[in-house]
């Protein structure tokens, strides 16, 4: 097996070109790669469809390339903490689709997992539904919702090992299992690049070949 | 005692011993504060956690171990972390036994509205249409009225919904109301109210039975 | 957090009734929890429908349930492995419902995790496909697969701590995840009971709150 | 060399440094032995793991790693396990750079017929179906004919399908060919036949273009 090659954040950046759709993991910045982000901020790409749980803060996690005018389009379940993400839609200079938790995460999921879509009764005779296929299954009517696939994936990871398996600490999982999936790039930002054998094989929830450059 | 924690002790009286429940931000917190240890309740966070405890003393903040509003929390011993594809199977598989959730509106079919007012700034619904589909059990709490004094359970809600019929149980500071097949049941009313009271302030018909029961105090 | 119970396989065995369905862990009996598999056989419960990657080896795994005429319906990926099946099969004495292995699997997380089925190129055009519902999707044709839930699930864990934790070593772990999430009743046979802190927090893949009982 | 070792070293060939593959139990099994470790060719198994490696000495065995037949295997360094689930998002969902798989029969359009013989006692499809439609590329390795001397490469398969027009590349003991939308192209002869052979032992037409390349020895 390949180790990772391990690079530098801005290389990492460069990597990313205008007009990408790119994951970013994190929950309100908890589980976020600040550094890719930073690197991304500094290299001034635009026209980013980003796909994030939220908006970021104020200055942390993808509030930053919000506030710096490089988003075209937001995907998000909630923008409430960041309020630059509010101002920037309803001037109509980001686009933003609110999609429920569940249903993003099951998304990008299927992305990843080549499934044709996702069919959860989440959203059903809301606004949500506007649009959508609804898909009646014994009696019952569930959404019918499209899989999210990017070209970049962001991933903080909590300990990587030199060939890329990747281990998550506590609550900053989130979405960086699932965005791992669903990339053509997967960029993971690693607190701690270790040898194989320090962690147990069985604590690694992203396995190596789904990782492309770890980034420190 | 304040209407929130007249309220919260309320609905921890709905938690049965061992259930997994989830409480929104805010509110529904407090709920917490109010259920007995020996009914060993696990609470489940939605960005990724079952066994949530206590917020942590100044200083020793973990910030790998938040809650579903990025705050740091601490753990009961047993705690489990996942991704938000396993917390979401959770929450939409029925493993999650009641979660509790405010609202702005709440209509006699069980109809809830509380993520969303047309041309004012949008939060978004995070994880709330999620839990309210797939949640065994969804409990309302809220204040009876809104800021004006205007109902806030009505024939139909007027903002855009959460999610159709899927209200298990309203508690407000005045009463504790159930939506059935037959419409909107006045099961209890506030120690410090009246039926009549109850009936005034709400924007619909309440059946009201015999035996409407006394909470609070 | 209330601990688990540890109950004895034939405790264990006693909470399963006739005509149950039964989701059985395992893979070529690999990560099979055999203990509870014997205290089934002992306890004589018939007409089973069970669910399992395979019909498990002769004298092993699932295979002892169906030897035995417990079964009257298999659904699974494979039963090349355990002659019995397919005699029983064309003898007209076991239903057999054979299923791509990624779509079991898939079916299995679906009815643990709500969604309303299954959106999979697998089988479309082939056997698999008939009688089932085909979903066109941006003028892609996927099968719509339901999803399968179960009275209990017979699930074989390496390390279980007390409240219920559940990690699987290596290979061992194949359907047992997604089979934790898909039952009513969900029984654990752990090699290994420890108490918290033992093991790395993040290495557990399933949760107590979907555990029953811990079986010894 | 055996058919078997002339057709998995020409597959081997197929395989690109880094790659992720899963090789069907039985004869593909054998394409390992002739992939050069400088290739960094990862082995997937569909019950759970990346990083495969060589049978494990006897009375070495690990019977927690075990292969997709539930034989005991070893594993590489960096070598990584996972559940049925994940292990067919890796599948369905293209992580996998190519499979190797056997067949019973494969026809002009791509379409493959691997798991089943009608009357004959049945195996199941395990993972194969998911591996034919979610690999990124397929090649089917079996000989060119069938015990009966007959052609297994068809104008159009007679068996139950595995999955249409999903097959890439096509390996026998005399002829490496490609499905492409114009039709089977003879891509490469083996050294110890002809074009006029292959021909003759195909049971529909073949595309031979002008430069048909000689694999083997």
């Amino acid at each position: 097996m390949l180790k990772k090659e391990i690079i530098a954040p801005d290389q990492a950046a460069s990597m990313l070109k205008d007009g990408m759709t790119v994951l970013v993991g994190g929950f309100m910045v908890i589980g976020t790669p600040e550094k890719l982000v930073d690197a991304v901020v500094a290299s001034g790409v635009k026209d980013l469809t980003i796909v994030c749980n939220d908006a970021g803060l104020p200055g942390k996690g993808v509030g930053k390339l919000i506030e710096n005018g490089q988003v075209k389009k937001l995907i998000a379940s909630h923008i409430g903490l960041n309020r630059t993400a509010g101002d920037k839609m309803n001037a109509g200079e980001m686009e933003i689709d609110l999609v429920p938790q569940g249903t993003l995460a099951e998304q990008i999921r299927a992305g990843g997992a080549g499934l044709g879509g996702v069919l959860t009764r989440t959203g059903v005779g809301t606004l949500v539904a506007e649009g959508k296929q609804v898909v009646t299954i014994d009696g019952e009517d569930f959404l019918l919702e499209k899989p999210i696939k990017a070209d970049v994936a962001l991933i903080k990871s909590s300990v990587s090992d030199v060939y890329g398996n990747t281990k998550f600490n506590k609550t900053t999982a989130n979405f960086n299992p699932a965005m791992a999936t669903a990339a053509e790039l997967v960029l993971v930002q690693a607190d701690e690049i270790v040898e194989p054998g320090v962690h147990d094989v069985n604590s690694f929830s992203v396995p190596s070949v789904l990782v492309d450059y770890l980034v420190e | 005692m304040s209407v929130k924690n007249l309220i919260a002790k309320r609905v921890a009286e709905e938690l049965n011993k061992g259930d997994l429940v989830n409480l929104g931000i805010g509110m529904p917190t407090s709920v917490a504060d109010f259920v007995p240890a020996e009914k060993h309740v696990v609470f489940q966070s939605e960005n990724g956690m079952v066994g949530l405890d206590a917020t942590p003393e100044e200083g020793k903040e973990d910030w790998d171990l938040t809650n579903a509003g990025g705050t740091p929390v601490t753990a009961v011993e047993g705690a489990a972390y996942f991704d938000s594809t396993l917390s979401f199977s959770l929450i939409r598989g029925g493993h999650v036994d009641a979660t509790v959730l405010g609202a702005m509106e709440v209509d006699r079919e069980g109809n809830l509205a509380n993520y969303m007012i047309p041309k004012k700034m949008v939060a978004g619904m995070g994880g709330a249409m999620d839990l309210v589909s797939g949640a065994k059990r969804v409990i309302i709490m809220m204040t009876h009225c809104n800021k004006n004094g205007e109902p806030k359970i009505l024939d139909a809600c007027t903002l855009p919904l959460t999610a159709l019929k899927c209200v298990d149980l309203i508690v407000t500071e005045l009463a504790v109301i159930e939506p059935t097949e037959e419409g909107l049941v006045l099961r209890e009313v506030a120690f410090n109210t009246s039926v009549e009271e109850v009936l005034k302030k709400t924007g619909t018909e309440l059946i009201v039975p015999e035996n409407v029961k006394v909470f609070g105090e």
